[in-house]
Parts: C-alpha cells; structure tokens; sequence
C-alpha cells in the first residue's frame, strides 16, 4: 500500500523552492512569508508520522521505481527512529526561518529557496529505505547548506563551506562504493530486502568500514571532527542550527539504521573501536570545548561531545543505551538548536562571538539569560529536561556490558558542566564588559516564539518522554537483532 | 495519600512557574508572603503524611504513589522500568517533616530579609523551585528521581548563590559548586548503573528486599553513592564548595547549605543503609572520610574570620560527624544528627543573617564585637544555636552528637580497637566545636564593639525575629524531645529505625560507663568553650595579636590548609593545561592532517601545473612516458 | 627470404629514429620529418606483414597512410606558415604563451 | 555489396559529408556573401541525419563490410549530431560577431563530424585510423581558425603538432596488429584475440600503440598535455566540439574495441587501470589551482576521461554489456554537461583570457542569477553531485565496474578519492559565483553575449542535466535503442 | 638482379643513414635533403617486398610531392640552419625515453621471428600488383578510399584557410 505523505512532505518544500524560485517579482518578505508558512505546513503535515508502528515496522511507506535501468527505486517509509527525526527537521525548519528575520537582509529570496530545498534533501535521507535513494538525499542536502553556510556565512565562510563539503563528500563517496558492492552482492538496495540478505563477515568489514567512514565523518566522530568548528564558526544562524540539529544526526542515524543491521559482524566486531572512539570523542570534544573563547566553538565542540554519547549508545548494542542514543539525537537537535538560535540573537545585537566580550547580561537581558540557562541546563543533561534522559539511558545501557566506557563517557557529563556553565558565566553574570551592552535590547516576541517551542519540548520530553520512546525502542530492537545474534554466534 | 503527595511536589513547582512567569509583577512582599504559605502549606502536607504513615502498622508502614509512567525499557532483567511517583516511609517523611518545617521558617524569614533587594521574586522562586526539588530527592520513588531532585537542589544551588548577578565571586562559587557537585553526580550515576544491572531496579521500594537479601555488593558500587554523598554533603576531599557557597544570600545558606540540601547525601546513605552494610569495607570508609572531614573542617574553622565561614566549616565538621555515625552503622543515629543540626544551624545562620542585616552586609568577625547591646534578642537566640552546636547539655546538639561518640566507644569497646580511634578523634572535634563557637559567639557579640562607628545596628524585624525564636526553642527540644539514648528514651529510632539497615557491630555500654562517658564528653566541650570565650573575651588587641603572627600550624589553618590551592594545583591547573594542550594538538595535528592532505594536494597540483609549462616537447616527453609504461606492460 | 623480423626491426628503428626527431629537434618543420619517417616505418610493417598474407592489402593501407600524410602535411606546412607569420620562428617551443 | 541499402543505412554518416560539399559549393559560387547559409545548410543536414537516424532501427548488417549499424553505433551517431547541432548554434553568433569565414569553418565541421560518425561505426582499423584523420585534420583547422589570433593559431598548431605525432603511434599500433593476422577487419582480429593463447607480445605491443593514439584523441593522461592549451585557446564553439564530439568518437572507438577485439589480457587491464588513474590524478589536480574557465573544464575533461576509462576497463575485463551502457550515458551526460558548459563561457562574449578568468566572474550570481544558476548545475553535473546527469554517469560506471565484485576495486577507490579533490574545484567556482563580491560593487551588471539560440542552448542544455538526473528514462531508452 | 638479402641490407642502410642524418642535421633543407633519401630507401625495401606499385607511389608522392612541398615552405620561410640546439636534461630524456620506446617495441621482434598468426591465411596469395592492389581499394576499402577522398579535399579547405595571405580588413 503506497502512502503518499512522506513524499508530500518532501515533494511540498522542494515545490515551494520552486515556486519561489521562478516566481517572477516575488519581493523578499512575501517570500519569506511563504516559506514560514510552508515550512509550518509541512510541519503539521509530517506529525501524524509520528504515530508510528509499535512494532517497529516501516509505515507510511511508498515503494515506486525510479530509475529502473539503474535498478534505484523511490522506497519512503518510517520508523520509530526516523519519524522523530524527519519532525525533528520539520520543526527546526520554521524556527530557522523564524530566526532568519533577524540576520538574513540580503538574498532573501535565494536563501528561503536553499532552506527548502534543504528540506527535503534532510528528510528524504530520512525517510529513504533505497540505498541508493538515501545516497541521493544525502548528498542532495549538502549543496544547500554548503550554499547557506558560503553566502551567507562570516568572514572564513568560503574555507569552512568547502571544508564541511569536503570532509562529508569523502566520506560519502566511499559510501556509494560501498552501496554499489552491496548492490553487487545481493542484488539489491532495498533496505528491506537487505536485511535478509547475509554478506560474508569479509564483506561486511570492508561494507563496514566504507558506510561508518561517511557516516562517522558526518557524526563527527574523533578524528574525522576538525571540518565542524569552522563550518559551525562561519555559518548563520539557521545554518548553524541545521547543521547541528540534522545534518550530525544523519551520521547517527545512518550508524544505526545501516551499519548495524546490514553488516552485524563487522559491527560487533567493530564496536570496540569506535565505543573508543565514541568515549575519546566525549571527553576530547569537552576538553576542546572548555578551551574555547569562541561561543559558537564551544557549542560545536560540545556537539562532538554530545554526538559521542550518541554513537556510545548505539555501539553498546543494547536496546536500552540505543533507544536512549536515538532519543538523544532529537534531544541534541533541540538543545543544541536553541543553543545556536540564542547565541545567533546575541550575535545580532552584538557583532561579536568571543566570551570575553561579554558579562553581565543578566541583568540587561533577562528574558535571554533565562533561555540560555534553560538551553544550557537541557544541553548538560539536567535531570527533569530531555537531555538527561538520553545520556542517562545511553550510559545505564552501555554500562550493562562495557562499563569502563560508561563511566569515563560519564566523566563527560561532569566536563560538559564545567564548559556550559563557564559559558553562561561568562554571559550572563560578572560585570558588564561590552561598552554597548546597555543598547542591547532583550529578546522580542519573535525571539521568543523561535524558542518557545523547543523549551516546551525539552521540558515535555524530559519528564514524560515515553510515549516517545515506546515507538523507538521497538524500532532500535529491530535494528539490534541482527549485531545480537552476531554477538551470540561468536 | 496520592493527593497529598502530589500535592506537595505539584505546589512549589506551580508556585515556583508563577514567581518565574509573573513575579516581576508582584512587588514587595507579596512574593514572599506567597511562597511563604506554599511553604507552610506543605508543612502541612507534611503533617498529614506523617500522621497517616504512623497511623499504619510498622511493617506495612510505606506509601507508594505514581503519578505517570516515566519510562518503560527492554524485557526480563534488562527491564527499565521508571514511575514519576513518590515513595513515603518513616525517613522520606521524616526529612519531609524538617525540610518544609525550617523551610517554612526560612521562607518567613527571608520575607523581611529580601524586602529591599532588587529581583525578590526572582530569589522566591529559585526557593520555591529547590523546595520542589528536595522534596523530590527526599520523595522520590526510584533513584532517578533522588537523582532529579538531588540535581535540582544542585542547580537552586547554583543560581542562588549567583543570585547577586553582577558579583564575580558569587558567579564563580555558584559554578564551583555545581562541577564540584557533578564531580559527586558522576559516582551517583556510576551506583545507579550498576544497582540496576545487580537489582534489575532502581525504585525504593522493589529495592529494599533486594538490597536486604544481598548478601554482598562489590563495596565500589556503594562507594559510587557515597562520592556523590561527599559532593552533595561536602565531605573530604569535595568540601571546598561549601564554604565558597556562602557567597549567596544568607537565608539561602541556611536553608540550602545547613539545614536540607547538604544532608542529601546522609540521605542517600540512608535510604541506601543496607547496600552499604552489605558492601563490605564500604562503610569503613564513610566512618573514616566523616571522622577525618569532621576533624579537619573543625580544625579550619578555628581561625575564619568571616562569620558565614566559621558557620560553613562547622556545618561541614558536623556533616562529618553524620557519616561517622553512618560508617559506624548507627544510621538512626546519623539521622538524629541531621535533625538537631538543622534546627541549631539554620538558627545560627539565620542569626548571623540578621547581624550581617544590622551591620548592613558586614561578614567580618574582627568588625564586630560588643553587639549583644545591640541585638539582645538575637544574641539570646544564637547563643542556644551556639550551645547546641557545641554540645553542651541540655541543647538539642548534645544528645545526636553524643550519641555518636557513644557508638563509636561502645564498638571500639567491644573489640574493634580502631573505632576508639574515630571516637578520639570525634572527641577532639567536639572540643575544636566549643572552641571556634566560642570564639565565633564572643568575637560576635561580646568584648567591646569594633563595629563601624558609622553603623546603627538595630534588632531584626518581625519575620526574622519569629523564624529565630521557633528555632531557638526547637535547638533546646529538639534533642531532648526526640531521644536520650542513655535513658532509652528514643522515639526517633523507633520511628526511623525499622527502615534502615541495622548495624553490622552492634554493641552496647554499660549504663555507668555511658553516663561517664557523656559527663566528659560535657566537661570537654565546657571546657573549650571558656577557653575560648576567655580567649577572645577580654582585650581585642592581643588575640588579633596572636591570629595575625600566627604560627605555622595556624597558617595553614588560616589557609584552609591551601585545599584550594591544592586542587588549583594538581586538577583545576593540569586539566585546563589538557585542555590547551588538545586544542593545540587539534588544531596542529588532527585538522593540520586534513590541512596538509589539502597542502599535499596544492603542492601536486602545484606539479603539475609546472609541467604544463606550454612547451611541445615537454608534453611529447610525457606522451612517451606514457608509451613506455604502456609498451612496458605489454612485454610482461 | 629476408626473415620478416628483420624488416620488423628496421621499421621499429625508423620509427624510433622518428620518435627521438619529434622529441629532440625544435625545428617544427623537422619534427614533421620525423612523424612522416614514424608513418614510413609503419608503412614497412604493413606491406611486409602482409608479405604472408594478402600482400596486395598491406599495399592498400600503406596507401591509405600515405594519403593521410599527404593531407597532413598539407595542413601542418599551412599552420607553420600561419605561426611563422604572427611569431618569425619556426621553433616549436617558442609558441608557449598558452600555459599553466 | 548492396551499395544502395548501405547507403540507406549510412545516411546519418554521408549527410554531413553531402553538407560539407553543399556548403563548399555554395562558398565558392558566392564566396563571403553566404551569410547564414553554411550555418542553415550544417544545421538541416544534421536535423535530416538525425530524423533518419530517429525513423530506422538498429540492424546487425555491416555497411560496406566495414561498419557497424549496431545500437551502440547509432546511439552515438545520435548523440554527435546533437553535438553537432549544438556546435552549429554556438558558433554561427561567434562567427558572425568576429566576421570569420563561416563556410570554412561549418564545412571543416561537418567534415569533422562525418569522421567522427564514421569513428563510432567502424569495425575495421584502418577505417578507424581515417575516420581519426577526418575527424582530427579539419579539428586542427578549427582551432587554429583564427588565424590571425595569436592562442588560436598556437592552440592549433600544439593540436596538430601532438596529434601528428600521437597518430604515428595509431598507425605503427594498426600495423602491428595487421601484421598479425593480414587483415584490419576486426571481425578478422576478433577470431585471433578470442584465443589468448595465440596473442604474442606483437599484439601486445600493437594495441599498447593503439592506446597511445586513442588515448592522446580522448585526453587520457599522460598523453593529456595537450587539452589545456588547445582547450583553451580554440574558439570556444571548437573546444566545445573538441571536448563533447571528440570524447565520444574516440570513446566510442575504444568502446568497440573493448568489446570486439581487446583481449581480457593482465597487462590490458593494467595498462587501461594506469591511464585512468593517471588521468583521474593529474586531470583533478592540474585542475585545482586553475583559474581560467576553459582550462579548468580541460582539465575536468582530461579527469572525466579518467572515469571513462574505468567504464573501459570494465569492458574489457568482462562486464560488458552494462559497462558499455554505462560508457554511453557517461558520454551523454557528459557531453552534455561540457556543451552546457562551453556554451555558458561563450555567453562571456570575447574570446580573450582575461574573461574567461574566473575572478571576473566573482559575485555574478548577485547579477545574473539564472545565469549563475546554468554554471552551477553544469559544475554540479561534472562533480557528479545527485540529481545531476552527471551523478547518474558516474553511479552508472561504478556499478557496471562493479560487477566483477572487487577487482577493480583500485580504479575505484581512485576514482573516489580524486572526485573528492575535484568537488573543491567545482566548488570554488560555486564559490565565486555565489560567495563572493564583485570587484567593482556598483559597477552594472556586465553586458553578456546573449543572442537567443545560444542563450536558449545554454538553458537547454543545463536544464537537460537536471531532467536527465532525475528522470533519466527517456535518455537512457534513446541510447538503447 | 640483386638477392633479397643484399637488396635489403643495401636499402635498409640508405634508409637508416637517411633517417640519422635526418634527425641530426642542422639545417633543415639538409634535413628534408636526406629525408629524400630515407624515403628512397624504403621505397626499395617496398620493391624487395613485392610491392612495387606502393615503390612507385612512394617515390612519387613522399620523395616528390611532399619532400616538395616541404622544401617549397622552407625556402618561402627563408629559413636557414638553425642554431645549435644543446642537449639539456629535458632532452636528454627524452631521447633516452625514446630509446626505450625503441628498445621495446624491437625486443617482441627480435623474440618472436617468425609472426605469422595460426588463423585466417584465408585469402589466395594475392601479390601486390596494381590490378591487385585497386582490387582490393575497390571492395573492401571502398569505403575508405572515398573517404580519403574528402580528407584531402577537406585538408586543402583548411591549409588554404590557414595560410591564404591575411586580407588588410580582415577581423583577428
């Protein structure tokens, strides 16, 4: 049965770009108009996927030939970890155009366009069941926001544009090989008919080694990181915020819906590296990030901290510490998200990123202090807000068999204290540093509205994420089965 | 009873979100009026809990109430299965009982306390949010909830510490406080990710026949408790948050850093009791980490000259006193300690508060002097706070402490010589109490008046004077009120006792022996407490002498044995460098990879573009390169 | 019978003898020589070659390569005319203002 | 012999013959006063060809016992004459504007393309080897057809100078070959090439030198030294024909002879995995610092015959009926995207370097968006980004190479790799165009060459690559046929 | 009438002397002078072959049209030798890359002797008269032979082109 939704929430932005694109005269502001609304519809549009299977089966899926030469067809569904992920996108997408209306004067029209189609490109990785498909939308969404981040970026935006691309592409690259062998090998690029098909163990390590090094690079995971600070530094706002919020996760979700059920073996056999790599990845990021004098780095090295904890969770193959790594993906979009959105709003009034510019705000812009505390306290894993809950699943499960990696991942959770907090000190309280922090206006209506629907989130998710997680966990213990029974073969 | 409970978390955190949201447009005292009868009103709560709790038999003498699922994971023994709930028994109830009682007191008090500050609300419901939060960690049915509660009452911390915005110092010990803190949180969550994988649970009450039929746990997973317990409760080596604390308001350092949210970890430790005597060496450790911090920050507290200070340290000294207990396996007794405490603590705090009000912030205990003119009646109450500290008969402190060393000379009695050692050492810190109490009493208030001549110090208002007077009279019944051992007069223990886990050395004193013991126990802090009030009582001029041309010891003393400088030294400092050090290693060798991968690939295309110099020849060169290498593999 | 090796390896020679004209000597119109000497050798693998075959195709070819280094010529001599007249030299390195 | 059902057959390669007569004709009875006539003439011969070419099938018979009339043959004839088309309508605008002779340079052309139709039919080496001279000799003139314009004449002159040189190798490597067997038909050669046992080193050596010369007419490495300079100084209509028509004649040739008579031997496939890493290297990093347009897609095109290569090797070591495809779309997608791309450059009106620099082009997207938005999908295509024609060429490729499992695996892990470093060139272009701005911020947008058949060419042409990236069935229906 | 052998060592060594003195001579009308000669001389190992008619047409058209038209540029340039061209590295190189082409394209004849290939000694043995020679230009290269045919046209287009004498309005 075809269910045409996922493709109207893909199809509808990418034929408002469109729109937008051709239409003739179409002033900015109408534009940008347009495209909040269209990102809002969308949505709306994209919530009913979020009742998913309790099963953990595909749903909303719609499987039509493509390119049938090239044996590509065009196979949509959802499942518990991607339906969160594909609203994760459609939320922060009206809230970046929210947040556009302070920093983007210029090319207005252009960068509504880009955004939509980034969009789509986002949420067709997503929701692709199609190997090849996925490879498609993963690639499609990158030229966009490398546009976002080139044009409309800050002084280095060329250099960090071209290094983001650079370092994801390499990676991708050797993931359409990888595809390709598969598709060799099996006869196939349905996700579906995948799963069933068994690769040597040889196979697998090469497939392996190939997918997790585009996704890993797309986490980041330690080493493959240095492309994020420079493209987070550079970016505006709303690239920032997509960047973090979505572009990471794809790595994660790629990890997670890919690797570990298509090469089993080799992910078990794996998992030491990269739970290492996942733990150095937390603690280097964190130490990284308390380095830092830039409020942007700090929160792009917090990020590879964060992302840590989410390829912990996935490489611990346990149901528990996975589901926790894919709620923690949402939570990051959301925290990390609003984290950007305000830091962009003191960018805007200020001019300037570097800690030291700042102090004392609390008193000036107490509606901003409020939200950054909030942001900050969901971001270090507070319990009562989402984030706690995350890294808390992801260490309690990851601690059942690999509990020296959980409790130095756990050492992350005292550092990420030390380099938020210092942040919002930095901020916030101290004296006044800025000559000109008195002209700064407090957050208005619209600021506000841009950041009110991820707090109600952070909080919601953080005292009653169940019925969030009762449709990933299913999904993940899908995902699991077969590393499991790889691990019980050995 | 699932009403009541709700009702006490739902009513500060509603009240908190209204300060929060609408505060700005309340002004003067209403704020504080408000939040006051939330608080009050839980004190009632709490009342009813109580007395429903008692109404029930003693073994079923437990309330298990879930307000929604929070989480629900995985099958069979990897099950994570989480309410949002509360679980009331004896000791939830009990810590219930005191936390909204002084609570309640405090809220009263800071109504008058905070009249004149800029953002009352703001600090109202910072309040309100940490009562929500300790009554979580108190009511909590699972230990992920303790550990919510146990957070927020970190975070309230914070932020009210770092009330005074513009104020480095408080922003700084707000933070250093919170890491110090999570450095505690860390060990929390390591136990609770091992209980869970030992239990298969994380709820109290599944927990507790578990944790009863465990015949051993590995001692490092109580240890996992106890470092959050010495991060939440200041103990050895994670004290140096609390005296940095008291940068903060000084209601707030009564209620937060005195009376509720630093016996968190006593708590733990209780709600944990059989865990702990189950895991071995374990409780060895607390007894000898509580005996040392005891010792060490009454040792530091002799030379403070900030009033707040000398309060801190003694609060730590004390805290170390409720692990002795702990370690010794006298929880009940333990819990006994924290109840008197809370009532002469927050007294003595709430009374340094209105002498700081009097001398308009004035903390310097060489700037006052001669103020029992001033504030009789503030003086009348700190000075039972100061007995009752001291212990000295028949002052709420005597009886908990006393009991404590009694257990301990009891054990070492009945063979386990190292606990006369804990005993000496508890000792020593009872005459090190009555000394600095002394001292802190007659710099305080006796002596002639060194105060600025400028100041017109005057008594507290009528909130501040109403919190001190039900204070003082609970610091004098308290103690009596709740048990004498030496006369088995112990209704506490029988009320508390049957959920902790029972000593793992039981051992009783002869009768005579006991008294005698407790006759010293009075001589010595008797004793040290003229020594000091002499000390300090008469001229100013030479005792100053004497702290200012301090020997080393004393030094060190006045140096709070340099711990900060130690930690700056050997963590803060080599962690930071760490962190410099990666990032230069980031930016020079994880990025100058990828850099010299683009540099490499520049210096090739850089090649390359050189052979395309333009000259015929040089491309026909290449061409018969090329044919070489072709024709070469065709002869193979 | 002339083995058909030796004619092989005098062919193999001329073309090496042209291939070293075309990278050595700077003289256009010398380097045209030497391709025209580089198609004279493949000329002489054509028609002996075929020696065993169907000598009259070897013959065919060769004519065929003939022509075409007549219409080469004819094209090359018109473009170094053309060059000669812009840059006064005949020397083919000196026409490298294309480049990099 | 049917010589007529031959010729009926052979329509789509005798029209532009017939067409470069008719032009020459019409040139001498009115010598400089044609006008628009050689243009109109190239232009319908070629339409005809390709509407006869449209309205036959394939057949399996072989025209003058030297040809093929296969799928693969009119699949590529189709695509040359679309490039011819196209070529007809870059040029005349050129022409005219620069006062060139222009019944010269349609007949040079139509006579060029007639070689290179004749190239992708042959199956005999010496028609290859003349079909190579026909395409070539009059491909010298064009790009010297300038005369009088110093880079024309040099981009000419290297053409030809190389290109005498490399054919010598051409022709010793045909020899070579015929000495084997005494014949040139490569049915002939096929009987002897099935048996490996019979392959001495003789043959080795002449397909080795039959390499040479097929490499140096589709810009392998290292025999790519020359396809910068000539790229860039031949009028750009002509290096538009270099890259797109030549690529696929040769291409196309070496296609058929992968498949007909190239043994799967070691040292074939080493020598072809060779020349497409070269290629696949040198062209992506002669690329990487370069600035001038031109020179940068003649270093993109020297690297796309690296990737072609690779299709190549597939042929030979076995994959062949999926690598032949695949060669094919690559070829069409790619002479598209080059056409687009040659087109766009002559938007920029004078052939002189400094135009066609890229930093004149800095901040052009703020000016001429749609302008800016047809190079941006011909660099997208070339970098092989999806959605494009040229992802799917690429994918294409890769897949056909794929079904021999693993054992190219190293051409591949090239190809990634260099398509990595070939993404930061393209992309610096993206760059310029969008993330910079111009030199001169008030300066009015800059007055571009825009008459309506190659404006619509270049819109066409680029809005062609995304269709076809998208929906690429009716393309890939149209070269199976 | 001459043996083959000596025949062949006789007009293989004009041709080889022909071909050096080619490579080597200054100035050019030596050059094309002994190019002349080179062509003679395999023009006579064309004859030793059989292939007469391909001698003669040789002669004709390499050793008289060509060479001519070669000379007839040369003098029009007014060229004379040129100057010394030295021996760089560059070159040096290239001449040892050029051996080695050489080397490897002679080392397979000098292995193999005898190449004649097991298959398709189909055709009757066909000695390359003219007869035989149009014979076979007329089936199976018909085709090519009319293609060559517009080549030459087309290359006489484009040499004219190129070098017709530039007219004083003509556009660069």
């Amino acid at each position: 049965m075809n269910d045409l939704l996922l493709a109207g929430v893909i199809l509808g932005p990418l034929a408002a770009a469109l729109l937008i694109a051709l239409w003739p005269r179409l002033a900015p502001e109408p534009a940008r108009l347009l495209t909040l609304l269209v990102t809002v519809a969308t949505f709306a549009a994209s919530l009913p996927l979020l009742l998913t299977d309790l099963g953990g089966g595909m749903t909303h899926q719609l499987d039509v030939p493509w390119i049938a030469a090239l044996g590509i067809r065009f196979h949509l569904g959802v499942d518990g970890i991607s339906a969160p992920l594909v609203v994760l996108t459609t939320l922060l997408m009206p809230l970046v155009v929210l947040a556009s209306y302070g920093h983007v004067h210029d090319r207005v029209r252009q960068y509504c366009v880009l955004l939509l189609a980034m969009e789509a490109g986002m949420i067709g990785v997503f929701a692709a069941l199609d190997l090849v498909l996925f490879y498609v939308f993963f690639e499609m969404s990158l030229i966009p926001l490398y546009l976002v981040i080139g044009i409309y970026g800050g002084a280095r935006r060329t250099y960090a544009a071209l290094k983001f691309v650079l370092f994801t592409v390499a990676g991708s690259l050797l993931l359409l090989l990888g595809i390709l062998y598969v598709m060799h090998a099996t006869g196939s690029a349905d996700f579906a008919a995948l799963r069933r098909a068994t690769l040597s163990v040889r196979e697998q390590a090469w497939l392996f080694a190939a997918f997790a090094a585009a996704f890993c690079v797309k986490v980041p995971l330690v080493p493959f990181h240095t492309w994020l600070p420079d493209a987070h530094v550079e970016a505006p706002t709303g690239g920032s915020v997509i960047l973090a919020g979505v572009t990471l996760k794809m790595g994660t979700y790629g990890l997670l819906r890919f690797c570990l059920p298509l090469f089993p073996a080799a992910s078990v056999e794996h998992a030491p590296l990269l739970l290492t790599l996942a733990v150095v990845g937390i603690l280097y990021g964190a130490l990284l990030a308390w380095a830092q004098t830039d409020l942007k780095k700090i929160i792009a090295y917090s990020s590879v901290s964060h992302l840590g904890f989410v390829v912990l969770g996935i490489f611990a193959m346990q149901s528990t510490a996975a589901t926790g790594a894919t709620l923690q993906m949402i939570n990051h979009g959301l925290s990390t998200g609003a984290l950007f959105l305000l830091i962009g709003m003191i960018y805007e009034r200020a001019h300037t990123r570097q800690l030291a510019d700042f102090g004392g705000l609390a008193r000036t812009m107490p509606r901003f202090a409020i939200c950054l505390v909030f942001a900050t306290l969901s971001s270090i894993g507070l319990p009562g807000l989402n984030g706690f809950i995350g890294e808390f699943l992801i260490l309690i499960g990851t601690w059942r068999d690999h509990a020296l990696a959980a409790s130095l991942a756990s050492l992350g959770v005292l550092l990420g204290a030390i380099y938020m907090l210092g942040l919002v000190k930095g901020l916030l309280f101290g004296p006044v540093v800025h000559p000109k922090t008195a002209t700064w206006r407090d957050l208005n209506l619209r600021e506000m509205l841009t950041l009110a629907p991820l707090f109600a989130l952070m909080i919601a998710l953080g005292f009653a994420p169940r019925p969030l997680l009762k449709r990933i966990e299913p999904a993940v213990e899908r995902m699991l089965e077969a590393p499991r029974l790889a691990i019980e073969g050995k | 009873m699932n009403l009541v409970a709700a009702l006490l978390l739902a009513l500060p955190l509603a009240m908190a979100a209204v300060l929060g949201l609408f505060g700005r447009r309340l002004h003067g005292k209403l704020p504080g009026v408000l939040a006051f009868g939330m608080a009050a009103s839980c004190f009632g709560l709490a009342v009813a809990a109580f007395l429903h709790l008692r109404g029930l038999p003693e073994h079923a003498r437990f309330v298990e109430a879930s307000f929604w699922r929070w989480m629900d994971l995985g099958v069979g023994d990897s099950r994570l299965a989480l309410d949002v709930g509360v679980y009331l028994d004896p000791l939830s109830v009990t810590w219930t009982l005191f936390i909204t009682g002084v609570g309640s007191l405090i809220f009263l008090y800071s109504i008058a306390y905070m009249e004149h500050e800029e953002g009352a609300w703001r600090y109202f419901s910072y309040l309100c949010l940490f009562l929500f939060s300790m009554l979580i960690l108190v009511l909590g049915e699972n230990l992920v909830l303790t550990f919510l509660g146990w957070e927020g009452v970190g975070l309230c911390s914070y932020l009210l510490i770092g009330f005074d915005y513009g104020k480095e110092i408080a922003a700084r010990a707000g933070r250093k406080a919170f890491i110090v803190n999570r450095i505690g949180d860390v060990g929390f969550l390591i136990g609770m990710f091992w209980t869970w994988k030992l239990f298969g649970t994380l709820g109290h009450g599944e927990m507790k026949p578990l944790m009863a039929a465990a015949a051993t746990v590995p001692p490092l997973l109580a240890l996992g408790y106890f470092v959050g317990a010495c991060g939440k409760s200041a103990q050895l080596p994670l004290f140096v948050w609390l005296p940095d604390a008291m940068a903060g308001p000084t209601p707030v350092s009564a209620l937060i850093h005195a009376a509720t949210m630093v016996t968190a970890g006593i708590y733990l430790v209780l709600r944990l009791s059989p865990l702990f005597v189950a895991a071995d060496w374990a409780l060895d450790v607390v007894a000898w980490v509580g005996a040392a911090t005891a010792l060490f920050a009454g040792l530091i507290a002799l030379r403070q000259r900030d009033i707040k200070r000398v309060l801190a340290y003694s609060t730590v000294s004390q805290l170390g006193y409720m692990f002795l207990a702990c370690g010794l396996g006298a929880f009940g007794a333990a819990a006994f300690h924290v109840i008197t405490h809370a009532f002469f603590k927050a007294l003595l705090f709430l009374g340094s508060g209105a002498v700081i009000h009097a001398l308009h912030g004035e903390q310097d205990l060489w700037k006052m002097g001669g103020l029992k003119h001033h504030l009789p009646k503030t003086a009348r109450a700190m000075t039972v706070g100061a007995f009752a500290l001291a212990g000295i008969f028949p002052f709420a402190g005597f009886f908990s402490k006393d009991e404590i060393l009694g257990v301990a000379f009891a054990q070492g009695y009945a063979g386990h010589t190292s606990r006369y050692v804990l005993w000496g050492m508890g000792v020593l810190t009872a005459a090190l109490t009555a000394f600095y109490t002394a001292r802190m009493m007659t710099l305080c208030f006796g002596g002639t008046s060194r105060v600025d001549p400028h100041l017109h110090p005057h008594e507290a208002p009528a909130p501040m004077a109403i919190a001190l007077q039900v204070l003082m009279v609970l610091s004098i019944v308290g103690g009596v009120g709740l048990g004498f051992e030496a006369l088995h007069w112990m209704p506490l223990h029988r009320w508390i006792d049957p959920v902790l886990a029972a000593a793992p050395h039981p051992a009783h004193l002869p009768a005579a022996l006991n008294w005698g013991l407790m006759a010293l126990a009075m001589m010595i802090a008797v004793l040290a407490w003229r020594i000091g009030a002499k000390w300090y009582g008469g001229d100013f001029a030479p005792a100053r002498q004497a702290e200012l041309t301090a020997p080393r010891l004393a030094k060190v003393l006045l140096g709070r044995f340099y711990v900060d400088e130690i930690y700056a030294a050997l963590i803060v400092r080599p962690l930071r460098f760490l962190a410099e050090l990666c990032l230069e290693f980031d930016r020079r060798v994880v990025d100058g990879l990828f850099r010299g991968a683009g540099q490499l690939s520049a210096l090739l295309a850089t090649g390359v573009r050189l052979a395309q110099n333009g000259v015929v020849h040089v491309y026909a060169f290449w061409m018969l390169v090329g044919a070489v290498i072709l024709l070469t593999l065709a002869l193979k | 019978m002339v083995p058909q090796a030796w004619y092989f390896l005098l062919s193999a020679l001329l073309f090496g003898l042209g291939v070293a004209g075309f990278a050595a000597r700077r003289n256009t119109l010398v380097m045209f020589m030497s391709v025209e000497l580089m198609l004279n050798a493949a000329n002489l693998v054509f028609i002996a070659g075929a020696r065993d075959y169907l000598p009259a195709r070897g013959s065919a070819c060769a004519l065929f390569v003939i022509a075409v280094a007549a219409a080469e010529v004819a094209v090359g001599l018109a473009l170094v005319l053309a060059i000669f007249r812009l840059k006064k030299s005949v020397v083919a390195d000196d026409v490298r203002e294309l480049r990099a | 012999m049917d010589v007529a059902a031959d010729l009926a057959a052979t329509a789509p390669l005798w029209l532009p013959m017939v067409g470069c007569l008719a032009v020459l004709l019409a040139e001498t009875l009115s010598p400089n006063r044609t006008g628009k006539l050689p243009a109109l003439l190239a232009g319908a011969t070629l339409a005809l060809a390709l509407v006869r070419l449209a309205t036959t099938s394939p057949t399996s018979r072989q025209p003058f016992g030297v040809l093929a009339d296969d799928a693969l043959a009119r699949s590529l004839t189709g695509l040359l004459l679309v490039i011819g088309l196209a070529v007809v309508v870059m040029a005349e605008p050129l022409l005219e504007r620069l006062a060139l002779a222009r019944g010269e340079f349609f007949a040079l052309m139509l006579a060029s393309l007639s070689g290179m139709v004749l190239l992708v039919a042959a199956r005999d080496l010496l028609v290859l080897f003349l079909a190579i001279e026909l395409l070539s000799i009059p491909l010298y003139v064009l790009a010297a057809f300038r005369r009088l314009s110093s880079p024309s004449l040099e981009s000419g002159f290297k053409y030809f100078l190389l290109g005498a040189f490399a054919s010598g190798f051409l022709v010793y490597g045909i020899a070579l070959l015929f000495s084997t067997v005494g014949d040139t038909r490569y049915s002939a050669l096929a009987a002897l090439s099935r048996d490996p046992a019979h392959l001495g080193t003789v043959w080795n050596v002449g397909c080795a030198m039959l390499l040479v010369g097929l490499g140096f007419k589709v810009a392998a490495a290292p025999f790519h030294a020359w396809t910068p300079d000539v790229y860039q100084g031949a009028p750009t209509p002509v290096t538009a024909f270099m890259a797109a028509g030549v690529k696929t004649a040769a291409f196309g040739a070496l296609l058929r002879l992968a498949i007909e008579i190239l043994p799967d031997t070691a040292s074939l496939r080493t020598g072809i995995a060779v020349l497409a890493c070269i290629s696949m290297v040198v062209g992506n990093l002669g690329a990487l610092m370069q600035t001038n347009l031109k020179r940068l897609l003649a270093w993109s095109s020297i690297a796309h015959a690296g990737y072609l290569l690779v299709g190549i090797l597939a042929v030979v070591a076995g994959a062949e009926a999926a690598a032949r495809d695949a060669v094919v779309f690559y070829l069409a997608s790619y002479s598209l995207t080059t056409l687009a791309a040659f087109a766009w450059i002559e938007h920029l009106g004078r052939e002189t370097p400094a135009l066609q620099d890229l930093r004149a082009l800095k901040g052009l997207a703020r000016q001429r968006p749609w302008l800016a938005l047809a190079l941006t999908l011909c660099f997208l295509s070339l970098a092989g980004v999806p959605l494009t024609a040229g992802f799917l060429g690429k994918y294409f490729v890769l897949k056909a190479a794929f079904e021999l499992g693993t054992a190219l695996l190293v051409p591949m892990i090239v190809l990634a790799l260099t398509s990595v470093i070939a993404l930061g060139y393209y992309l610096r272009v993206l760059a310029t165009l969008y993330m910079e701005r111009p030199a001169n911020e008030d300066a009015p947008a800059p007055l571009l060459f825009a008459p309506a058949g190659l404006a619509l060419l270049t819109a066409v042409a680029s809005g062609a690559l995304l269709l076809f990236g998208m929906w690429p069935a009716p393309l890939l229906r149209w070269l199976a046929s | 009438m001459l043996s083959e052998t000596t025949a062949f060592l006789i007009f293989s060594a004009i041709a080889l002397v022909g071909a050096v003195q080619v490579v080597t001579r200054r100035n050019p009308v030596h050059a094309a002078l002994w190019l002349v000669g080179a062509f003679l001389g395999v023009a006579g190992l064309f004859l030793t072959l059989g292939a007469g008619l391909l001698g003669a047409i040789q002669v004709m058209v390499y050793a008289g049209a060509i060479m001519v038209l070669f000379l007839f540029v040369i003098l029009l340039l007014n060229l004379d030798a040129t100057p010394y061209e030295g021996l760089s590295v560059a070159r040096g190189a290239s001449l040892f890359v050029a051996a080695a082409t050489v080397a490897l394209i002679a080392v397979p004849f000098a292995q193999a002797g005898e190449l004649k290939a097991a298959a398709t000694a189909d055709a009757p043995d066909l000695p390359a008269t003219a007869g035989n020679v149009a014979n076979v230009l007329f089936t199976q290269y018909a085709l090519p032979f009319e293609v060559v045919s517009l080549l030459l046209l087309i290359a006489m287009v484009g040499a004219i082109h190129l070098a017709r004498r530039t007219r004083r309005d003509e556009p660069v």
